[in-house]
This record gives C-alpha cells, structure tokens and sequence, in this order.
C-alpha cells in the first residue's frame, strides 16, 4: 500500500511541462527579445510562463497522490482549465507566432483534462441528480475541449481566418446575428426538415408495410426501393426546385428522398425480427396479419426503426441544407451558408453550422428519449 | 436463381406502372414551355403532334423515359469504356471511390460502437459529438476538406473517399451500439459466469447477436456512401464519375444527361445494397440462420 | 349431445420429417390417433420423442409430410382460424413490452372483447395461477416458474373448447402443481373443454388423464395407449390407491420399453 | 521547369480558354513553367484553395478577393485579362419587365457565392430595396441552369454573355425575344476574372519573376485564343470541357471581352468595383494596395 | 485436506431488494448459509421464493443488498474471475446461431483449451447427456428437453469445482432424469465437487443431495435445512427406503409450512 497511484496521462503531462521549460521560448516574439535584451520587444508570457508550468505541474503531481476521486477531479479541473485560459489569453495579439513549447503545454493540459474525464465517468453516485449532473458536465468537458484546442491552435498557428476561424469568433459572429440566424432556422428546420423527416419516414414506413403485406409488392418494391436510396442530392435537387418551385418544398421533396430509405429498410429488418415462438403464439390466436403486425412485430420492430429515425434526424438536416445550395429564396441556413462562403465571412458559416449542429443534437437527442421509452423492454436499454 | 426469376415479374410490372406515370408527368411538366415555344414561333400544332413534341424536347424539364434509355444506351453500350463520356467509366469512378470510402465507413463505424459499447467515457462523451458531426452539411465543409488534404498533398480518390467515409460511418456506429447491445441479458450473464474477457463476449456473443443490425446499417451506409461519392466529386473538379455527369448535365441543363446519370446512380445504389444484402444473408445462413 | 362423442383430433398414419443441414430427421412416423369431445389425454415420452411436434401439427404449426389429420372434422388449418384451442408452450413466450396482465389480455384483446370483460378474465386466471399481484410487472421480473404461469394464465384465459398444454407444470414446484392440477380437473369437468397434456410426470399424467399416450423416440411412434379406469371425481389422495399405481406401473413400463438407455 | 499551380474559378470551360492554349501550345514550357490547371466547381473557393497553400494563382472575381483581402488573406491582382464584364440580366420580352422602372414587385434571379456583388450594387444605385416587400424586388438564388426563366419561376435572371445567354438562345429563345440588361453597358459591371496570387509571397524576387513568366504567357494562350477560337475551344473540350458546340460559342463571347490581351488592370474599373463593394459594406475598409501593374509592365512590353 | 473442510459458500444475513417500476420487491431476506467443500446442497421452495435468485448472488450475476456473502473465502466477483463455478441457467441459453457441439464448446475457447482437449470433452459430455448425433444442429432444431441436456453437456464441460445449477432437469422425462441423477451423484462423487442445485421434486432433492435447503416466499428466507442420513453409495432403488421416505416427508412439511396455499 502506497500513497501513490500511477496515471498515465499525469506522468505524459509532466513529461510535456518538463520538456515545454527545457525548450525555452513561446512565441517568436520571446526569441527576439532574448537575442536582444536591451531592446524593448513585447512578448506574450512575461510573467504568466511559470504560473501556466506551474499550475499543470501541480495539478501532474496531485493528481497521482490517492485523493478521493471528487478532490482530484476538482484539481484537474481547475488546473487544466485555468492553463489553458492563460493560454489562450496570453496569445492575443501575438497570434501566429507560437512556438513548440505553447503546443506542448496545451498538449499537457489536455492529458489532464482527459484524466479529469476518465475520472468522472468512473464515478458511480448514488444520488440521481448527481448522476444527471454527470451525464451533461462529462460530454461538456469533452466539448468544451474541442473548442479549446480548436481555439489555441487555430490562433497559435496563426491559421488564416478564411479558412478557420476560431471558435471565439464564430460564437461572436452568432451572439450578434441571431436574427438572421433566427429566420434561417425556421425557413430550414421549421419548414423543410421537419415536413420532410415526418413525410419521408411516414413513406419509407407504409411502403415497408406495403412490401411486408403484398408479396408480389415485396419482390418488385424493394429493388426499386434500393435504386431510391442514392438518388445523389445533388442530382435531385435541382429536379425538385423545378418541379416544386423554388421556396421549401422542394427542399422538404428532398428529405423525403433522403430519409425515405433508412426507414424502409430499417422496418423490413426489424419486422423479420420477432421469434418464432411468439409468431407461432399469434397463429394459435389465428391472429390476422394487422393484430400481429400491431401486437407482435411493430414492437419487436421497434429497435431497428429507431435506429432508422436517429440516423435520419440528422440526414435530414444536411438533405435540407444542402438541397438549398441549388436555388431558394434567400433565406435559410443552407443558402447562408454557400453565399457567406463566397463573401469570405467563414465565420458565418460557422455559425450556422454551429446551430445546425445544435438543433441535429437537440433533435436527435428527443428521438433518442421517445427510443428509451418506447423501447423500455429492449437489452440494450435495460442493460448490457 | 430461383428467387431470382421470381422477382422479375413483379418488378417488372412496377418498373411498367412507374414508366406510364412518368410518361404523364413528362407531358404535363414540359407543355408549359412547349406551349410558349409554340406561341413564339407562331404554331398551332394538334394534339397528338403537341404531345409529341413535349416527349422530345431537347432540354426537357422532365425527360421522357425513352430519351433517357436511348441516352443511357448510348452511353454505356456505345462508348468505349475508357472514354470519359461513358456511363461505365464515370459509373465506376464513383464506385471505386464509394467502395473505399464504405470500408472506412464501415470500419470506423464499428470501430466507433465498439469504443462506445466498452469505454464509458467514450459513450457519455463521444457520441452527443458525433452527432453533432453530422449534422454539418457536407457540400459546405467537403470543399475546406479537399482544400487542407490537398494541402497536405492528399489528392485523388482518397480526399472523395473520405467523404463517403464521413457520410457512412454514422448509420453503422448507429446500428452497431444498438446491435452490440441486443444481446439477451442471459448470454451475457453465461458469459459473466465463464469469466469472459471483454474480448471474447465481444467475438463470441456481441458480434454474432449484432448481424442484422450491422447488415441492415450496412445498406443504409453503402448507399449514403454512394451519396458521398458523388458529392465529393464536385469539389475535386468534377474531372470524372456520375456527380461529375449530374454536375455537368446540371450546368449546361442537359436534363436527359441528368436523368441517365440518376439513373446509373440507382443501378449501382441498388446494385449495392442488394450485394449487401446477400451477403447478409450468406451470413446468416452460415450462422444457422432458422428459415422464417 | 350424441351418444358416440365426434372425433375432436383424427389422426392417421401422420408422418413429419423434417429437412436439416445434415440430413433429414423423421420425428413422427405412423402416428394414429382419436381423441372424442371431453378427453383428457396426456402424452407421455422420452425427450425428442416428437411430443411438441404432435400439438404442433394439431395446432397447425407444422404440416405433417405424410399421413392425415383432421381437427373437429377439418383441417387443422380451419380449426386454427376458427380459434378451435389454446396453446400453452413449453417456453413461456411472452412479450417483453407488456406487463403480465397485458399479457394476459393479448388474445383476448384479439378476439375482440370488451374491457369489462377482459378485466374480469385477467383477475381470475391470474388468481387461479397465483399470480395476483404482480399483474403490473413486466416478464423479466418474474421467476422461471411465475412466467410460465403467467403463460398458463393467458391460455386459460382465451378459453377454447380444445386446450393444447406442453409440460405446462414442468417449472413449477408439488406444490403448486398439485394445486393447479386440481384447478385444471376442476375446469375439465366443468366445461367439458377437451385437453391434450404433455408432461414428463408419470403421477401427473395419471392422476389428471382419461387417456395416456405413451410414445417412443426417433422417429415419435405412438407405442401404448392406456385407458384410465379411475372415476371422474379425483380426490388428491387417489394417488395412494392400488388402481392408481396400477396405472401408473403401466405407464412406466411404457416408457421403459419404447426407452433408448438400456440400463 | 518551375512549378506553378493555377485554381480556377470554375470547371473546364472556354471561359479559361487562355490557360489551356497556353498549356497545351508550349507557351508554358516556354517560359520554363510546367503549369498545373486545377478546375473548380461550384462552392468552390479559390480564396480558399490559395489560402490553403494549395495554388500559388487563383482565378477570381474582383469582388471575391477583395473580400478575401479584407479578412486578412493578401491577395493581389496581377494582371487582369477580362477588360470587360460578361454578366447580364435577362427578361423575356413576352414578361412585366421591360425597363429598370419596371422592377419593382417583380422576382429576379441571382447567383450568389460572391456573385451577386454587381446585382445588388446596381439595385443600390437605383434605390431598389432587396427584401421582397412591394416596393422592393423579390432576389431568387439562382442555380447554374436557365430553368427559372423558362419555367417563369423568375422575371428575369443572370446569364453570362459566353454560356447562360447561349443555352437561353437553345431554348428557343431568339434575341428579340429578350430585353438584356448589360452590366458593362450600363457602367455597373465590376471586375471579373483576374489573376491574383499572395503579396507575401510576391515579395519573393524568384516567385515575380515566376509570375512575370507566368502572367506573359498566359496572354499569349489569350491572344492566341481569340485570334483561334474554333481550336481554343477543342483544347478545352480536350482538357475536359463538356459540349463542343456551346465551347464554341462561349470562346467567341469570351474573345469579346479580352480586347487586346494586355492583361492590364484599368484602375478606374477598379476604383469603381473597390467602391461598390464598401458602399454594400462587403468590405469593412477602403481597398489599398489590392493590385500591383509591375507584373503586366514586365510581362507585355 | 483438513478435517474441517473449509466453507465453498458462506451467507451470513443475505438480503437482496429488486426496485421495479411499482415499487421494491424483496427476494431474499435474512439467509445464513455455509455450504462446505464436497457438499451436495439441492435448494427446494415455491416457485418465486428466491432460489435463482441466491443461486445468481453466489455467481456474482446479482449484488446482495444486504448482508455478507463469500466463496471459496473470496468475494463473489473474485471467485467469479477466478473461474469457480460453472452454472446451468433455468432456461437453456444455447446461442441459436452455433451448433450444439460448437455450444458446448464455447466455455472451453474461452478458458483456452487445445482443440483436441475440447473435442474430447465435447464427445463425452454430450454422450453422457444422451446427445450423441445432435453434434451438428442448431438449437432450434432440438426439442426442449434436448436443449436443456446440451446446457447441462456445456456446464460439465467446463468442469468447475463448484456446479450451481438452476432446475437443470426440469424439462426431461422422469428416465432420463433418473439416468442423469445417477451420472451427476457418481460424477459428484469421483471428483468431490461442491455442487448447489435447485429443484422442485421432492425424490429428487433427497436422492442427490447432501443437505437440502427449504426455501418460502416472499420474501425467500430459509425455513430449514434437512441434512440427509442416507449414505454416499446410493443406488436407485434406495428410493424406496423408509429412510428416504422419511427424510421426504420432513421436506414436504417443511414445504407446505412455508407455502402461501391454505388448502
Ligand atoms: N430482475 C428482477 N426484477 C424484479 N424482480 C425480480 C427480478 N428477478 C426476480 N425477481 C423477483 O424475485 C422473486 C424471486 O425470484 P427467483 O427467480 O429467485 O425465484 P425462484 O425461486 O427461482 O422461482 P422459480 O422456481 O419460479 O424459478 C420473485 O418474486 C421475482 O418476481
Ligand atoms: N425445427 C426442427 N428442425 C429439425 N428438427 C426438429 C425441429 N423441431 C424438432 N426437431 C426434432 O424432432 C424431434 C422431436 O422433437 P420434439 O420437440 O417434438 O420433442 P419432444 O417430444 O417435445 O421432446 P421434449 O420432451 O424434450 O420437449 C427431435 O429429435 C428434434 O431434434
Ligand atoms: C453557385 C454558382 N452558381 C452559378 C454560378 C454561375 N457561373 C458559372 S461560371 C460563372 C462566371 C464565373 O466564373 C458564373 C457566375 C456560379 N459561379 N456559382
Ligand atoms: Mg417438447
Ligand atoms: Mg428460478
């Protein structure tokens, strides 16, 4: 028994520290002052150099006593965070001119907060609340990491703004355009997601049921169905602004034909997934082909078709977004999108990226919950 | 084979009720623009005659069946199958890079669910992320995608792969949760009992209880790989390949190029899902699949 | 009711092989059978005799390769869409999503009935099965031997004239099974509701039957069929009769004969 | 031979005839250029490609990369073959649309993706609102096609002289069935296709010279293009171009906006697109120094 | 070996809650427990009682909620990791898609044996099962019976020290029962394994065990424990013994104590 527990992340994290102070300078800026100490050159890190090293040090070094599993993710927390902010705040103004060291040290940072990650997911509280609580601050930490790094790279390397803007700026660009971003999302997802996803999965159903019930439909529906699965957007797009104009519902025309097939195949799977003891239940009752299908095989079916419904939460999305690069009144996020691109406001199209993104999550996110309940019965919801 | 000719009646009389339809369609779809075109050049043509016309019409809105087969014969039968006007070769194209970019997509897919099924960090961190990838539109990102590959010196059918790769890894890593996670509690407490390794309830049991999962994700993906495909193509230069065609055909409104290469697309697609789907079912019986 | 009680299973040279990857398996061969209206037959056998596959072929389960069968003087297939029996199974086959009174109330809700009552079937088989109070639980949460009663429950509970029961006690301890084979003679001589019985239990087979079918393995043929002598009215003591074990000797004897250990 | 990679603006087409001649007639590798043309397709933005490290000279409206410039990508225009502007708005004649006075209330079809700089600029300067309400006009974003037009999805939309007006005439359309609405002849065109590499990078005595090199032969591909434009254009169907025909008629048109083949930038062209431009708040400060005349007076003596 | 043999299983205050949707339901309260090493310990109680349910706590398959439980001197999980026991379930649990043979195999990949080695074992366990030709079905095409036998072939296979086996010969008939009771006694008997077995016939749990535990319901709690006095060489017929009947009858009262039937 010691009082020492090994983790690998801590031991990488002070390798990288050690090896960030061995290397020296941060920023080119700091190079230049250096060669020439009596000249006056403003550098990034003057005085935060040692607090940044010496936070991850001591959060390394914490981390590796036995603690009691909340204490040390607290110092994790804390010490990655609050380096990395540093950071990224000692770079503004110096943007491009990162040197290793600055890498190495977000590198560190990094391991820790990943240590931070494993050791919350480890945790098993008994309370409900403290569990909700975990279920959102895990992926939250994961998150706000992609942001971080996107962050810190993005302005350590100086990567021009055209091609990546930082998230700094994107969220800037979104806080002030939410009214256009506002009438975007009800032209895209109000309009053309949402009428496509409840239409297109509606048709892959009844076709699914139609196959099932009519064999002569079965052999000659679902060949034809397979050709329907790739009819490629962009072919289709423009077929559908001219046969239904150029305002949503030629975008919701493609959502149909995007989410059509996931569900047509998904429900034929899933209807061939009940067991034959409880088909043969149903033969005893002389059950006709609706109560089964209602009683039996729709809900034995149901993993498999919300399996479909997820997967098309978010094809709709981008069938919706891109059928809009081929004509549309000039409003929408998928139109937003390619005209920003043109004008260079990368930014923008971050933004509504960014809000698409959020609305595929919350969507599929309230999918998934109808799933758990629906689905209540399933191994893979009661455990496994 | 028997199953075979038992489908072909069947679909051939659908494939002859969605032709009839679409007859009707091209009809009234292009008799607008006829009827301008007649009143310009001062016509009075009959009605036989009209209709006539609106089913040959150079650069219909909607094509009528026969000048896409006779476009697509002649593309694909009367090109020689290197010439970059032949459907097989553009047809292929696209296959290649939908193949490659398929078995990424599969991989990862499962590479994904695996990581998902068994690291309880990676399922509460990982997947709301994923999600969240993919609802970024491709066509807007794949260009900034081919710009920093090509960047890095990554050019030619990985760059287009990799968009197929982005498209068809979600369906499976979908598919695959569930189906790692469908087997019967008491598999896995038998399995507990045996104290099995990950690893061996992984092969053992997960995998074969996900089959038709995974076979079923499997033709969702291979299609939205198809997709991917032909999109990628488009920000490559659309040099080659059926996206290449539709984009051409688009540009210069050659609608029954259009509608060929839609349908070139559509044989390969379904071509695709039911190779898929056969080999699902080869899996199965291997697996003593019990006759339904 | 006429004196000579019609036929309510007419079996006759039946015949069933089925085709597996490594050959075929003939699992009843020349099976002849009569069963009248009012019958309590059980059939007896060793494992993989062809027990099940006999109620499955009576239940229009599985088509029988050779031989004929007629159930109520038609097909089986006819009898099956005029819901002419009740099937319990050896497994409990229910449904995961429903709860067991949701189970219950699955035939019922398929042959249509009121609510009332489904309501009132519910509470008495599940009363009579013992199960009341768990109604709200879903299958998972039950014991082996508390599901197969549920299973038990939802085929009393559609209540047909011929009743098709396969090792419907076999999970369930003496207990509660002397307890339910009483309820089930009970309901027999009330409603003069024809059963077929498989069990592994020669006492069982005794003590409940009119007639024993014993039956011997690969292929299933039917090799002793023994009339009962004891009376109706069966009392749980009747077990300790000379009569009784008389039968039950002879039953043994059956099975031993047509048995392929031959220790 | 030194390398040079060139983004185009858009896929194989006459419209970048003066590159493929030049490639495919030697003028290139006489200048010890070994020349990589990359097309490019629809969404997709040289800015970025050059921005990206992957072309050393883009192809690219005026507008564009002075939009680019002004989020801190250096472009410069090194010299600028199109002297006059190929877009126009068209109506057919039979529609409401017969004058700039009959716009209002009416639906008009636009590229976007950098596009529509000129289009909004001239509603700008004749004081049309963009918003769809009534005393506006309605601004459809258009596809590559002409199918809003024959559709009447539109009242009038954007073509460029060399390909969309052609594929209108295809139609069945006739000239007089038209009113157009020129861009250049109306003095509201802005600057379209030009040669713009990164200024850092130009810094580089070597990397001029390359450009001079660069710039001098591809004019002579231009000259040589518009004196050939029946062969200019089977180069370019050799080089991927769809169409003989319509690659035909779009290397006339092209021929009439090149005038001389100099390659040099009229700064008043400039000046006015440079001014557009901040007036639509497209850029957020006065252009300075997005073009440089060294290279032109180098190349063409 | 010492004289005192060391305890394979000991429960002192047992207890384990389930929470479902309608509330708690206790399956086990109260239980103390110590089973020695070479003891064959048959556990007999109404349906429901809790049997499966102590017989998955020593496994390590539930957690107690209360109380204190070790195996071999280890926690359940150790014990587990180590390989302590092989485990026959109430239901079969073949995986449908490997054949019978291939079934039985699968605990012998996963401990590692030599493909020789497995193939032995294969062939002998399901010889002695009775299942010698059924190598290469699939499981749906056995019989219930013949399913549940090739669960018991894969436990013995597996050849732990400890057997916990969960009603495994409920579904045969009362010969091959016999049969199979002899095999395990004398199995049990050469190798000195520790062996748990639930049941619900009387004859049966006196005939093999050791000690039997008499279980009641709701919550299960042990009401008795019978140790047995008949001797280790115990041929068929000792069945009908006074002795035997005897130790029966005390099982049986102490079943229709703890049972909830008042008739
Ligand atoms: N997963 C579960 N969730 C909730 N309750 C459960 C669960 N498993 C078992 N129970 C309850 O625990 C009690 C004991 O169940 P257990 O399976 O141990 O009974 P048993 O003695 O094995 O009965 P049987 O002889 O019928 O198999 C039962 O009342 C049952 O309803
Ligand atoms: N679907 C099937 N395919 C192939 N063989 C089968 C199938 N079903 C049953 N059999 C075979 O038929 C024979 C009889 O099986 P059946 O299920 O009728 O036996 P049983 O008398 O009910 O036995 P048990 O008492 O064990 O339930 C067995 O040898 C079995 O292997
Ligand atoms: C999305 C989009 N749609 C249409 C065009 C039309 N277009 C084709 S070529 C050309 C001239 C510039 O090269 C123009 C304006 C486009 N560029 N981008
Ligand atoms: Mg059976
Ligand atoms: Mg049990």
């Amino acid at each position: 028994m010691t009082w020492l527990k090994p983790s690998w992340q801590a031991a990488l994290a002070f390798l990288l520290c050690l090896a960030a102070l061995a290397l020296g300078a941060m920023s080119k800026p700091e190079v230049a002052a250096l060669a020439q100490p009596t000249a006056t050159i403003a550098y990034p890190y003057m005085g935060a150099k040692g607090l940044i090293i010496g936070l991850l040090l001591i959060a390394a070094l914490v981390s590796v006593v036995k603690l009691t599993p909340i204490v040390e993710a607290i110092v994790l927390f804390v010490g990655a965070h609050a380096a990395a902010w540093l950071l990224i705040k000692g770079i503004a103004g110096f943007e491009g001119t990162a040197l290793a060291p600055y890498f190495l040290l977000l590198a560190a940072a990094w391991l820790l907060a990943w240590r931070c990650v494993t050791l919350l997911s480890s945790l098993r509280p008994s309370e409900s609340a403290a569990r909700n609580a975990l279920r959102l601050v895990i992926p939250a930490i994961f998150g706000a990491w992609i942001l971080i790094i996107w962050e810190a790279v993005t302005r350590g390397a100086g990567i021009p703004f055209i091609l990546l803007p930082p998230p700094s700026a994107i969220g800037a660009r979104i806080a002030n355009s939410l009214p256009i971003l506002g009438s975007d999302v009800r032209q895209t997802i109000f309009k053309a997601v949402l009428i496509g996803y409840v239409v297109g999965n509606l048709a892959g159903f009844v076709v699914a049921i139609l196959a099932d019930r009519v064999p002569f439909l079965r052999r000659g529906l679902l060949p034809i169905g397979n050709m329907v699965s790739a009819l490629p957007i962009i072919g289709v797009a423009p077929i559908m602004v001219m046969w239904f104009g150029f305002d949503w519902p030629s975008k919701a025309a493609v959502v149909i034909i995007m989410t059509f097939f996931p569900v047509l195949v998904n429900t034929v799977a899933g209807l061939a997934a009940s067991g034959h003891m409880e088909r043969d239940l149903m033969r005893t009752y002389a059950s006709g082909y609706w109560p089964t299908l209602l009683k039996l095989r729709l809900p034995a079916a149901m993993p498999f078709i919300f399996n479909a419904l997820k997967i098309n939460s978010t094809l709709a999305l981008i069938g919706a977004i891109v059928a809009e690069f081929f004509g549309t009144p000039v409003v929408g996020m998928g139109f937003r999108i390619s005209t920003e691109v043109g004008r260079m406001n990368i930014d923008m199209v971050w933004a509504e990226i960014a809000v698409a993104a959020l609305a595929g999550s919350v969507f599929y996110g309230v999918v998934a919950l109808i799933e758990r309940a629906v689905t209540f019965w399933h191994p893979s919801v009661r455990g496994g | 084979m028997d199953s075979f000719r038992s489908k072909i009646i069947p679909v051939t009389t659908i494939l002859a009720g969605v032709v009839v339809l679409w007859y009707v369609f091209a009809v009234i779809l292009n008799a607008p623009f006829q009827r301008d075109l007649d009143q310009r050049g001062n016509e009075t043509p009959g009605a036989v005659e009209f209709i006539g016309k609106t089913l040959s019409q150079p650069k219909p809105t909607l094509p009528a069946p026969h000048q896409v087969a006779v476009n697509f014969f002649e593309n694909t039968f009367l090109r020689s199958v290197t010439s970059s006007r032949s459907l097989v070769y553009n047809a292929w194209v696209t296959l290649s890079s939908t193949l490659l970019g398929f078995g990424f997509g599969t991989a990862l897919g499962i590479v994904i669910a695996v990581g998902i099924v068994h690291v309880a960090t990676l399922d509460r961190s990982l997947m709301p992320w994923i999600i969240a990838s993919q609802t970024i539109p491709i066509l807007a990102v794949a260009p900034m995608i081919i710009v920093v590959l090509a960047a890095i010196g990554i050019t030619g059918l990985i760059p287009k792969a990799l968009i197929s790769t982005y498209l068809s890894f979600f369906p499976v890593a979908v598919g695959m949760v569930k189906g790692l996670r469908s087997p019967e509690l008491m598999h896995l407490d038998l399995m507990h009992t045996y104290n099995a390794s990950a690893s061996q309830t992984f092969w053992k049991l997960r995998v074969p209880a996900s089959v038709p999962f995974l076979f079923t994700s499997m033709k969702v993906a291979v299609a939205a790989s198809l997709v991917g495909a032909i999109v990628g193509e488009l920000p490559t230069g659309a040099v080659a390949g059926i996206g290449a065609k539709l984009l051409a055909g688009a540009y210069y409104s050659q609608t029954i190029d259009i509608w060929s290469a839609l349908v070139a697309g559509s044989i390969v697609a379904a071509l695709l899902v039911m190779a898929v789907g056969i080999a699902g079912r080869l899996v199965d019986r291997a697996m003593g699949g019990r006759p339904a | 009711m006429s004196e000579q009680p019609p036929a309510v299973v007419s079996a006759s040279k039946l015949g069933l092989t089925f085709q597996t990857n490594d050959g075929p398996v003939q699992a009843l061969s020349n099976v002849d059978l009569t069963i009248g209206k009012g019958e309590f037959v059980s059939f007896i056998g060793p494992s993989g005799c062809g027990k099940t596959t006999l109620l499955r072929v009576i239940a229009d389960l599985e088509r029988a390769t050779s031989g004929t069968i007629s159930v109520n003087g038609m097909t089986p297939e006819q009898a099956r869409e005029k819901r002419a029996y009740g099937y319990v199974f050896q497994a409990a086959a229910l449904f995961p999503w429903r709860t067991i009174e949701r189970n219950v109330a699955l035939p019922l809700e398929i042959i249509g009935l009121s609510q009332a009552e489904q309501a009132e079937r519910i509470k008495r088989t599940l009363a009579l099965v013992n199960l009341a109070g768990f109604e709200k639980k879903y299958p998972w949460q039950l014991s082996g031997g508390m599901q197969q009663r549920a299973s038990i429950a939802r085929a009393l509970a559609f209540d047909a004239d011929l009743l098709l029961m396969d090792e419907p006690f076999g999970a369930l301890d003496e207990i509660v099974r002397d307890h339910l084979n009483e309820q089930l003679l009970d309901l027999w001589a009330r409603t003069n509701k024809t059963i077929c019985f498989v069990t592994h239990s020669i006492p069982e087979a005794v003590y409940l039957s009119t007639r024993i079918v014993v039956m011997s393995p690969r292929p299933g043929r039917v090799t002793d069929i023994i009339e009962s002598t004891l009376p109706k009215e069966r009392p749980l003591d009747i077990r300790e009769t000379p009569e009784f074990l008389a039968i039950a000797a002879r039953v043994r004897d059956g099975l031993r004969a047509g048995h392929s250990y031959d220790d | 031979a030194d390398k040079v990679t060139l983004q185009l603006k858009w896929v194989t087409q006459a419209q970048f005839a003066g590159y493929y001649v030049a490639k495919a007639k030697g003028f290139y590798d006489a200048e010890g250029l070994d020349v990589d043309i990359k097309p490019g397709g629809p969404d997709i933005a040289p800015e970025q490609v050059i921005a990206g490290g992957g072309a050393d000279v883009i192809v690219d409206w005026m507008g564009g990369a002075l939009a680019a410039r002004d989020k801190g990508v250096g472009l410069v225009n090194i010299a600028q073959p199109f002297k006059k502007a190929g877009m126009e708005l068209v109506c057919p004649k039979a529609g409401p649309i017969k004058t700039e006075a009959d716009f209002k209330g009416h639906t008009l079809g636009v590229w976007f993706f950098g596009n529509e700089y000129p289009f909004y600029a001239w509603m700008n300067k004749i004081g049309l609102k963009t918003d769809g309400g009534p005393d506006g006009v309605t601004v459809l974003k258009q596809s590559f096609d002409v199918q809003p037009l024959i559709q009447k999805q539109a009242d009038c939309i954007s073509v460029m002289t060399y390909n969309e007006y052609g594929q209108v005439l295809d139609a069945g359309y006739k000239p007089e069935d038209l009113i157009v609405f020129n861009y250049s002849a109306m003095g509201n065109d802005l600057l379209e296709d030009g040669l713009y590499t990164l200024e850092d990078k130009l810094k580089d005595p070597a990397f001029e010279d390359k450009m001079v090199r660069f710039v001098r032969a591809s004019m002579k591909g231009w000259k040589y293009a518009t004196e050939n434009t029946d062969e200019a254009a089977e180069i370019v169907v050799d080089a991927g171009g769809q169409d003989e025909n319509h690659q035909k008629f779009m290397m006339k048109e092209v021929a009439k906006l090149i005038d001389n083949a100099d390659g040099k930038l009229i700064p008043a062209a400039y000046e006015r697109t440079a001014k557009a431009l901040l007036d639509q708040k497209i850029i957020s400060k006065e252009a300075s120094g997005a073009y440089t005349t060294a290279i032109t007076d180098k190349a063409i003596k």
